[in-house]
């Protein structure tokens, strides 16, 4: 049972690690990384390193905050 | 008696995380940056679920917490920014 | 061969390959790209339980990101 | 079989990324493929997969972080962009947040000490000084890199003199590298902002 939630977890991370490598706009970059740091902190919980998992989880947003500095959308 | 709560706690987080799965697959496909957020909160909310549903430790009950407080911010750093941001002068 | 072992090397493939030779060439998309392949050397780390540096790397991620946004904000401005 | 695996993977990897190191012309776009370098190394490390390879990661971050920041520096100076930028983003994250984020993060920094706690407490206060500003006083941290030699020297008569209490040493030596780690980084969070100097 344990396997089969991996995978699907897996299937998530591979999934926005190649919608982050496709798409174009900024935005949609940043929230299809969002999508492959929710895939990857479960492999961390599972593993079972709860102090690491909790670093990182509130290190991630400020790291996105950083770069959403830089980010302007074009005003159409 | 815990011979037939055994089946139901391992199934629960493989609810959430084929929610999960199905809301990640509704961002990918959707094409409007701005449509895309409420499906980006609702793959928070249930991997934070399944966060706290997968190890039976209370230390597993906080990082649940931390990651719903930090993936909530992201979220709305997101959309702020994607509005403008603030407007001073 | 752990689970988190591959997902770690599909990751970081995905991610240089992408850093290398990104789409629209900006420096932002850039940037993204390389967080990337970050995640993917997070994992790679995990299955081999180094949670020491797991930690160390993640904060120091962080920080040259944002001694990389300076330079990039400062040299997009004009 | 598995280390043997990761090699070719890795090997593969890096040729890829030193063949558009190679390709690439922009001084801007070298500085961020060094970046990729760096990972890529670290993970080359990182297949060693003792506790050696978690004692070798440890120097490489360090030296990693310096060389992106001094590189950066001296890109600064050459391109002559030393003036702060005209249009500073502001969010409405950025009034609510940094409070209580930086709040946990510093005490989670000071919980795990070292120069993994420096670097996390670090971040937390660079967080701080980006959205809230600051209002240079650099005195204090100057005074904290003095306090922390102090407390380095301590440590140091503690191993040489009575080594019997090698745990306190240790503790000692921990805080020092943390405060050090933490005021440098801190350093970094005043670069950014509206105030000139």
């Amino acid at each position: 049972m344990t396997d089969l939630i991996l995978i699907i977890f897996g299937l998530i991370a591979v999934i926005g690690g190649l919608a982050t490598a496709i798409n174009k706009d900024p935005f949609d970059k940043l929230i299809s990384l969002g999508i492959l740091a929710g895939g990857a902190i479960p492999f961390i919980v599972n593993r079972g390193y709860m102090d690491v998992a909790i670093a990182v989880a509130l290190t991630v947003p400020v790291t996105t905050i950083f770069i959403l500095l830089i980010c302007r959308r074009e005003i159409t | 008696m815990s011979a037939v709560i055994a089946p139901l706690t391992s199934a629960a987080p493989l609810i959430c995380g084929l929610i999960a799965l199905y809301a990640t697959i509704r961002i990918v496909c959707e094409k409007n940056t701005l449509k895309k957020l409420p499906h980006l909160n609702v793959m928070n909310f249930a991997i934070a679920a399944s966060i706290a549903l997968l190890v039976n430790h209370w230390l597993a009950l906080i990082v649940a917490v931390a990651y719903f407080v930090g993936s909530t911010l992201e979220a709305n750093a997101i959309a702020s920014a994607w509005s403008g941001g603030l407007k001073d002068d | 061969m752990t689970p988190e072992f591959l997902l770690g090397f599909i990751i970081l493939l995905i991610g240089t390959v992408s850093a290398a030779f990104p789409k629209p060439k900006t420096w932002l998309n850039r940037l993204i790209n390389i967080e990337i392949a970050a995640w993917g050397l997070m994992l790679i780390m995990l299955s081999y339980n180094e949670s020491l540096a797991i930690l160390t790397f993640v904060a120091v991620t962080g920080i040259s990101t944002f001694v990389l946004v300076r330079v990039i904000e400062r040299r997009s401005d004009i | 079989m598995e280390y043997v695996i990761g090699l070719l993977l890795i090997f593969l990897a890096v040729l890829v990324a030193f063949y558009a190191l190679v390709r690439e012309t922009d001084d801007l776009h070298r500085l961020l493929l060094t970046d990729l370098a760096e990972i890529l190394a670290l993970v080359l490390i990182a297949l060693v997969a003792t506790d050696l390879a978690e004692a070798l990661i440890l120097p490489g971050l360090v030296v990693g972080i310096s060389e992106i920041m001094a590189l950066s520096e001296i890109y600064l100076v050459k391109e002559k962009l030393t003036k702060q930028p005209k249009r500073v983003v502001k969010l409405e994250i950025m009034d609510s947040a940094p409070a209580i984020m930086s709040l946990i993060l510093v005490m989670y920094g000071i919980v795990l000490s070292g120069f993994t706690g420096g670097a996390l407490a670090g971040l937390g206060v660079i967080f701080y000084f980006m959205c809230k500003g600051h209002d240079e006083r650099f005195e204090i941290i100057e005074t904290a890199s003095g306090y922390a030699w102090v407390m380095w020297i301590a440590a140091f008569f503690i191993f040489m003199l009575i080594p019997q209490y090698w745990f306190f040493g240790v503790m000692i030596a921990g805080g020092a590298i943390l405060l050090k780690v933490m005021g440098k980084m801190s350093l970094i969070g005043t670069m950014r902002g509206d105030s000139d100097v």
